[in-house]
């Protein structure tokens, strides 16, 4: 029983870190057709805004949950300024663009920031579950991740920019004609995307630590959740995560973390195969 | 109210209307007929701004606006209901309105008067764009047009793939709001009917150059209908 | 075409140079220099071992030449970053022999990048020094490896854990040669001392999601932890881990948690219990002036074994050369295979002629707050588990590594 | 949308076509007799690996520059390539057949996957991600065979370590006999010549010129008849048999090891090609070695104390960026673009002497 | 101008096998019909137009002849095979020969690359090359064969597709607005080509140019809201009061499923 509720728990704990890791890029995906191939660093950014906050004396929480989104949306404001607002509608240069990018960003954070920059320790303590302690921060991520997917969807269903975000990423041109500017809302779209990056970033840094090469380890999954999950940005992210998350939690406990990875991939490719659109592309089309 | 002179644009560097003049005052409505392949959508969405006019000026509501944003040109008050009506599918109908609303700067409100111009929408409010049928979605891009309290509307085809009931529907509509509302309306059909129910004046476009004008009246003449369709029998 | 021989020779007689070359700033004495030639990653995932293993290196050189340089000679450090690449390893190793013609190469982290290098070296008869610690078994005249093997440090700590946590010990290990063959000897000595080895897990390098793993360990009881991970990724498990609040039900003992001791923080490592060639905390005037120096002069935060071997091999090295006179490799094998031994901060390291492998103390220690303070220290532990395979003296053309077959 | 970024334009009049595979050969030919020569032994080292890199650059410019598949993942192809010919040449000590299967296998792996994607009509992003995802598994794979239970015969996969003691070509049917490094060397740059040329033979033969219109637009071709499908599985193939061969020669110069898998080589192929030229088959080889030297270069230059900021991935990434934004024709694209500039100005003195003349004449 | 004259294969026994055929064939676009059960017929060597107003199916009616869109509901039979929903290039390769309503050429290459895929396809060799000749100078569109098809004006493009659709010589082709933005001249030649054509295959030719429809049709198939409203010969549908209320969109005219009882009727009076 008390294996059951543990297993469970790790099931939510990485479908909400697959969550966390590509919620950014979804946005950005899904809003925009934009590929960011440099997301993985702009996590890892998120991880150095809210580790080097702390170390200044910041906040814990404040740095986590302000600076690194903070930080990293303006980041991403520059880089849609500088280089993804002359790239809009070719898929494949934003994609080589952004990898430059994140190439770029993995050298400048080394030479910046070296290699033995110290970690944050995960807050909250721990707890038991009958025989078994878990950390209570995974749980408190599992929330943030319910949080965020509730947020985003309120945001979009009811405000007036998620309106507007909406019509302009179903049919840019006929929105332009309506007197919004797309240009405007890509550009506080793509900011968005990069602050909720910095957001998950700065949250999973107490568990991953930082280096600048850790946007690799976060990339390809990101990438791979997204692309599953389809055109709907929220509930395509959430259900592929729950997939994916579910199928590597089984099979990393069932065998060993290496075969947990691998059925991950696997299903991400037979899926595709299925549904080449995405989860999203043939269900729950008309799903945010 | 509109003011285009030697309008020229086309696709790439395909050109497809050559210097286009024509003026629209406050309050008329115009159509423009044409056949297919004339430069009748080109022209609108060369005005609208999706297309870059390669020579010439056209002036709205006072500004020159040839070579402004589309959005701009939608906040001057440029409405647009574009052909094949370009509904947003992921959204309900009612978002589709409240889009529009958002888009030109305004508040909700608006719908309602909107909703009364146009009832038959009040019982799909909540269904998608995308599962309309093509006379409902003719509907709701007028709609959406509307909930931008535009000065002027550019009516491309509305006629195009509809219904004849709602064909009806629309030319009440349309009339309404011209005599009601007084709304400023460029329509571009090849609907000969539909053009001459509704227009103040016609001007025929051919090929890509504006030929010439006629009293609507006169399209009910036996002679000019025989020749614009070509069935006329020698 | 042109055959071997004939290419060896001109490349022997220097044939013309290129334009494409390293870029080396000389110094005045640059044409009489003694060229030697560093490879370390310092960009890439490895660089946090690679910036420290080059500062030594840098230190060690400096010290040489300072007190006279050798033969009457400076000696001229050209350093290369393969940038975690391998086929750069290749390329720098083989530029470095027979463009540059040093006397000797320091350098390879990886066993992997070891391996790419040292059958060039040995082809370009180019003496090469692996001062890293690796799972053991190289065996090729050629090479003299510095840092301990598993057998050196496995064999003191585990009988030490044991006695001081339980006997039931769950390894978890970094899924490649090393973490492999720790792992077999963490389970031979487990049952030489009478406990057992409950599960063992491999994590490929980049594994950075542990919590399966953690809560697995949990199920399994064991009675203390023992830990062969390495590398960035593989930091994220003691922090899950500390996170789970297991650091403080379950103990943990490793031969890799070194440089992880910097990142994570006081309440993540406290209590871990560790085995090196080297560590930070030993208390000798020696290591003290040298972790002043490494940490003011080279702003590096933590000193492994990895950097200090590093330093210790360059000095075994200059010495032999001194001992020598001369910079001929045979002659310079030679007078290190006669018992070359240095003392220094990590230490009294004396190269064993059968295997080419250090004789060196091992260091028992425990993580507090930053610092691993020692706890025991086995002095000159012989690289046995090398010397059960390998015998240069002899067989002395022997050209390979062998794994070790380990009997459990 | 089509992969493609940059249309090729049509093939050029004969004669500039000919004066550049001539000169393509000569500077092969050039390399392949004058380096041994002349050269030191790490130079001829180095030109064996460009060499092999090439053949890695044509088979991804071929597939993506004249066929608009963008494969992520042309990493899988060449591991595969390095590391059938290392097993299978460890355990039937002669290497003849190993490095025809080193050819062979990639290929059928690609007709593999290749009929996986293309008969379930993937494409774009979803193309790229699918092989992206497919060498990342490898390299999951192989880089947790460290264990013996990974021993394949008599050779032990080796994990992260990869395969150190992968055996060099013999002499065909003489087990053995190794070819020197001078030998691989040879091989190396005369595949590289044999590829290319034949690359430039196949795009000439109705195969290519199908697979260009294929590129262009593949409705009208299916809509003419042709099964769009087979053309890009074949030349899938083609690529993939390629991407082995040149693993096949890097595992000679160098070893096999999971690295071959990576992300950040199916990545560095990319790059070459971009910066290269995409859609030409001389631009990738270019950009190939041209970043090889300069990665190369990078490598000893930030080790001198005063450049510590030269991180490559810093320089490779803000030149990838760069690139892309304003060179979005590569290397082979700007040259064209200055050449014609230049023509341009030598002809607009004399159409400016007639122009005015033309004016003053009434 | 023409009188209608009588074809052999339209009016061909009834018994013979129709070179195409559907059969209640529909086309949904989520809540937009765009074909509704279409019936029709096509005899070898026939020649057939079709008309209708903007929005009234023809294009997609095309593309789910060609195998580019999969039919929703119904069959299409081509000689009695089935062949909704097969792969467009298995049903080009049974014979069918599409001019796209946007010009689906190859912009990168040059017009006679162009012309020779097409006839590649079908011919090998040399044989291949005269077939490409031959298409071009049919077309007259020899001078411009080195020239990207990309940098030609529409109706040149127009002509160098219509060069590709006939170079394979198929039996049954299908032209969509062939004579959009095309000179007079190139109109008069596309006049002669069509005729010509016919002599040995099958055409359906979408057209809105009434005049064209005039110079060329004998059968018309009138579409309208994405079925068939009447279906006769030209002088009669060009005198239909139903058709003419049709285009000019007036309200009279009556639900396109009330006249279908009729077509027989009247295709029998226009032929």
């Amino acid at each position: 029983m008390d294996y059951l509720v543990i297993l469970l728990l790790q099931i939510g704990s990485a479908v909400a870190s697959l969550v966390l890791m590509s919620i950014g890029l979804a946005v950005i995906f899904g809003m925009m057709r934009v590929i960011n191939l440099a997301h993985g660093e702009f996590l890892m950014l998120g991880g150095y805004a809210a580790i080097t906050a702390f170390n200044h004396g910041v906040n814990l929480w404040l740095a986590m949950v302000v600076v690194a989104p903070l930080a990293v949306g303006l980041f991403g404001a520059v880089v849609e300024r500088l280089v993804i607002r002359h790239l809009y509608g070719r898929l494949i240069d934003t994609m080589l663009a952004t990898w430059g990018l994140s190439l770029a960003m993995i050298g400048f954070v080394t030479v910046v920031f070296g290699n033995t920059v110290s970690g944050i320790s995960a807050p909250l303590g721990s707890l038991s579950i009958g025989a078994y302690r878990t950390g209570a921060y995974e749980i408190f991520l599992i929330g943030v991740a319910v949080l965020l997917l509730v947020a985003g969807w309120l945001v979009l269903r009811f405000t007036r920019y998620g309106l507007i975000a909406r019509g302009t990423m179903q049919n840019p041109a006929m929105a332009a004609a309506l007197g919004t500017n797309p240009s405007a809302v890509y550009a506080v779209t793509f900011a968005v995307g990069s602050a909720l990056s910095g957001l998950a970033g700065g949250l999973l840094a107490p568990l991953s630590g930082v280096v600048p090469t850790i946007g690799a380890a976060y990339i390809a999954k990101a990438f791979i959740t997204v692309i599953s999950g389809g055109a709907a940005i929220l509930s395509g992210t959430a259900i592929a995560a729950t997939l994916l998350g579910a199928i590597n939690t089984l099979a990393t406990f069932a065998f060993t973390s290496v075969l947990g990875e691998v059925a991950l991939l696997v299903a991400a490719v037979v899926l595709l195969r299925l549904l080449p659109q995405g989860i999203t592309g043939r269900f729950f089309r008309r799903a945010l | 109210m509109l003011d285009i002179r030697g309008l020229s644009s086309g696709y790439h560097k395909i050109p497809i209307i050559f210097g286009v003049s024509f003026q629209v005052a406050a309050g008329e409505f115009v159509g423009i007929l044409g056949h297919n392949g004339m430069g009748k959508t080109t022209l609108l969405r060369t005005i609208v701004g999706q297309l870059p006019a390669t020579a010439g000026a056209i002036r709205f509501a006072g500004s020159d606006i040839a070579h402004a944003p589309t959005h701009r040109r939608a906040r001057l008050g440029l409405g647009y209901v574009p052909q094949g009506r370009q509904i947003f599918p992921g959204l309900s109908v009612l978002d589709n309105m409240r889009m529009a609303a958002a888009s030109a700067g305004l508040g909700d409100s608006v719908l309602d008067g909107v909703l009364d111009a146009l009832p038959r929408l009040r019982s799909i409010l909540g269904r998608p764009g995308g599962v309309l049928s093509g006379g409902e979605q003719q509907i709701l891009a007028l709609a959406r047009c509307l909930c931008a309290e535009p000065k002027l509307i550019l009516l491309d085809e509305p006629t195009e793939g509809i219904q004849p009931s709602i064909i009806e529907e629309i030319i009440e509509i349309l009339q309404r709001l011209k005599g009601e509302r007084g709304v400023t309306i460029v329509l571009v059909e090849q609907n000969l009917d539909f053009i001459r129910r509704l227009s103040d004046r016609v001007l025929i476009i051919q090929k890509g150059r504006m030929t010439g004008e006629i009293p609507p009246d006169h399209l009910g003449d036996d002679e000019l209908v025989a020749e614009f369709v070509g069935m006329s029998a020698h | 075409m042109i055959n071997r021989r004939k290419l060896l020779r001109a490349s022997a007689a220097g044939a013309a140079g290129l334009a494409a070359g390293p870029f080396v700033i000389r110094d005045l004495h640059a044409e009489d220099a003694v060229k030697i030639a560093g490879i370390h990653d310092t960009s890439g995932g490895l660089d946090i071992y690679g910036k420290q293993m080059v500062a030594t290196l840098d230190l060690a050189v400096n010290e040489v030449n300072e007190s006279g340089g050798l033969l009457g000679r400076k000696i001229q450090l050209i350093n290369y970053d393969p940038q975690s690449n391998i086929q750069l390893y290749t390329q720098y190793a083989t530029e470095a022999a027979t463009k540059e013609k040093v006397a000797v190469v320091h350098g390879g982290i990886t066993s992997a990048s070891r391996e790419a290098i040292r059958p060039l070296l040995k082809r370009f008869n180019t003496l090469y020094f692996y001062n890293t610690l690796y799972e053991g078994g190289v065996c090729d005249r050629n090479i003299f490896c510095t840092g301990s093997t598993p057998a050196q440090t496995v064999e003191k700590l585990v009988p030490y854990v044991q006695k001081k946590w339980g006997k039931k010990i769950y390894t978890i290990a970094a899924d490649y040669n090393y973490g492999q063959i720790t792992a077999k000897w963490v389970k031979k000595y487990a049952q030489d001392n009478g406990g057992e080895v409950v599960q063992t897990d491999f994590f490929p390098l980049d594994v950075t999601d542990f919590g399966p793993t953690v809560k697995k360990i949990q199920a399994a009881k064991p009675d203390l932890v023992m830990s062969a991970l390495v590398g960035a990724a593989h930091i994220s498990f003691y922090r899950q881990w500390a996170a789970a609040g297991m650091n403080k039900q379950i103990p943990l003992a490793s031969t890799t948690f070194g440089n992880e001791i910097v990142i994570t923080s006081p309440e993540e490592h406290n209590g871990y219990i560790v085995a090196f060639g080297y560590l930070e905390g030993i208390d000798t005037p020696a290591n003290k002036k040298f972790v002043e120096i490494v940490h003011g002069k080279y702003g590096i935060p933590h000193m492994t074994e990895l950097a200090t071997m590093t330093y210790h091999g360059l000095h075994l090295w200059a010495d032999a050369v001194k001992k020598a006179n001369s910079l001929d490799r045979v002659k310079v094998i030679e007078a290190l295979e006669g018992g070359a031994s240095y003392d220094g901060p990590a230490g009294k390291t004396t190269i064993d002629a059968k295997t080419h492998h250090d004789i060196l103390d091992v260091y028992i220690g425990e993580a507090r707050d930053k610092k691993f303070v020692v706890l025991e220290k086995f002095a000159q532990q012989q690289p046995a588990d090398t010397q059960a395979v390998c015998d240069l003296k002899k067989s002395p053309n022997e050209n390979k590594q062998y794994v070790i077959d380990v009997k459990t | 949308m089509k992969a493609g970024r940059v249309k090729a334009g049509p093939v050029k009049a004969g004669r500039m076509a000919l004066a550049g595979n001539l000169a393509v050969l000569a500077a092969g030919l050039a390399a392949l007799f004058g380096l041994p020569a002349f050269a030191e032994t790490y130079l001829i080292i180095n030109s064996t690996i460009f060499a092999a890199f090439a053949i890695l650059a044509l088979s991804l410019a071929l597939i993506w520059g004249y066929a608009g598949i963008l494969c992520f993942g042309q990493a899988a192809f060449f591991g595969l390539g390095g590391y059938t010919y290392a097993v299978a040449a460890i355990n039937m000590g002669e290497t003849t057949l190993p490095a025809l299967m080193a050819v062979l296998l990639p290929a059928l792996f690609a007709g593999l996957l290749g009929y996986f994607m293309f008969w379930g009509r993937i494409s774009d992003v979803y193309l790229g991600v699918i092989t992206l995802t497919v060498s990342l598994i490898f390299y999951r794979f192989v880089n947790q065979t460290a264990g013996e239970q990974w021993n394949i015969g008599d050779a032990p996969l080796g994990g992260f370590n990869g395969i150190p003691s992968t055996p060099i070509l013999n002499w065909p049917g003489r087990a053995g006999d190794q070819l020197a490094p001078e030998d691989i060397f040879a091989l190396s740059v005369g595949l590289l010549l044999a590829v290319y040329f034949g690359c430039k033979l196949l795009l000439a033969t109705r195969f290519g010129r199908i697979l260009v219109a294929i590129r262009e637009n593949e409705t009208r071709a299916e809509l003419l008849g042709y099964d769009v499908r087979l053309y890009k599985l074949a030349i899938f193939m083609l690529g993939g048999a390629m991407a082995g061969l040149s693993g096949l020669l890097f595992a000679n110069s160098v070893f096999v090891s999971p690295t071959m898998f990576s992300l950040p080589v199916s990545g560095q192929i990319i790059i070459w090609i971009i910066i290269g030229g995409l859609g030409t088959l001389i631009g990738p080889v270019i950009g190939c070695i041209l970043m090889q030297v300069l990665t190369n270069w990078l490598g000893t230059v930030s080790q001198i104390k005063g450049f510590g900021w030269v991180d490559p991935n810093l320089v490779l990434g803000v030149l990838l960026v760069i690139f892309v934004l304003l060179v979005p024709r590569g290397l082979t694209g700007l040259a064209a673009g200055v050449w014609s500039w230049l023509k341009g100005l030598a002809n607009r003195a004399p159409a400016e002497r007639s122009a005015t003349r033309e004016q003053t004449d009434p | 101008m023409t009188t209608s004259s009588t074809t052999a294969s339209s009016t061909g026994s009834s018994t013979a096998r129709p070179l195409l055929q559907t059969r209640g064939l529909t086309m949904r676009f989520g809540g937009v019909v765009a074909v509704d059960h279409v019936d029709f017929t096509l005899q070898e060597r026939e020649l057939r137009c079709v008309i209708g107003p903007n929005g009234a199916g023809k294009s997609t009616f095309f593309k789910c002849l060609t195998g580019q869109l999969v039919p929703s509901e119904g069959d299409v039979l081509y000689r009695g095979t089935p062949i909704a929903g097969s792969g467009s290039h298995r049903i080009a390769r049974l014979g069918v020969g599409i001019k796209t309503q946007v010009p689906n050429v190859f912009d990168g290459l040059s017009a006679r690359d162009n012309v020779w895929i097409a006839a590649a396809k079908v011919a090998p060799g040399r044989a291949a090359e005269r077939r490409t000749d031959e298409a071009m100078a049919r077309v007259g569109i020899a001078a411009i064969g080195h020239r990207l098809v990309g940098q030609l004006a529409h109706g040149q493009r127009q002509l160098v597709e219509l060069a590709m659709v006939i170079a394979p010589e198929p039996d049954l082709i299908l032209l969509d607005e062939p004579a959009a933005g095309m000179t007079d001249e190139e109109v008069d030649r596309l006049v002669d080509l069509i005729a010509e054509l016919n002599r040995s295959h099958a055409l359906v030719v979408v057209e809105h140019d009434m005049q064209f429809i005039r110079r060329i049709a004998r059968i018309v198939t009138v579409f309208h809201q994405g079925a068939v409203l009447i279906e006769g010969g030209v002088a009669a549908i060009l005198t239909n009061e139903q058709v003419r209320d049709v285009y000019l969109g007036k309200q009279a005219a009556s639900p396109p499923h009330a006249s279908r009882g009729e077509v027989s009727a009247q295709r029998t009076e226009g032929s």
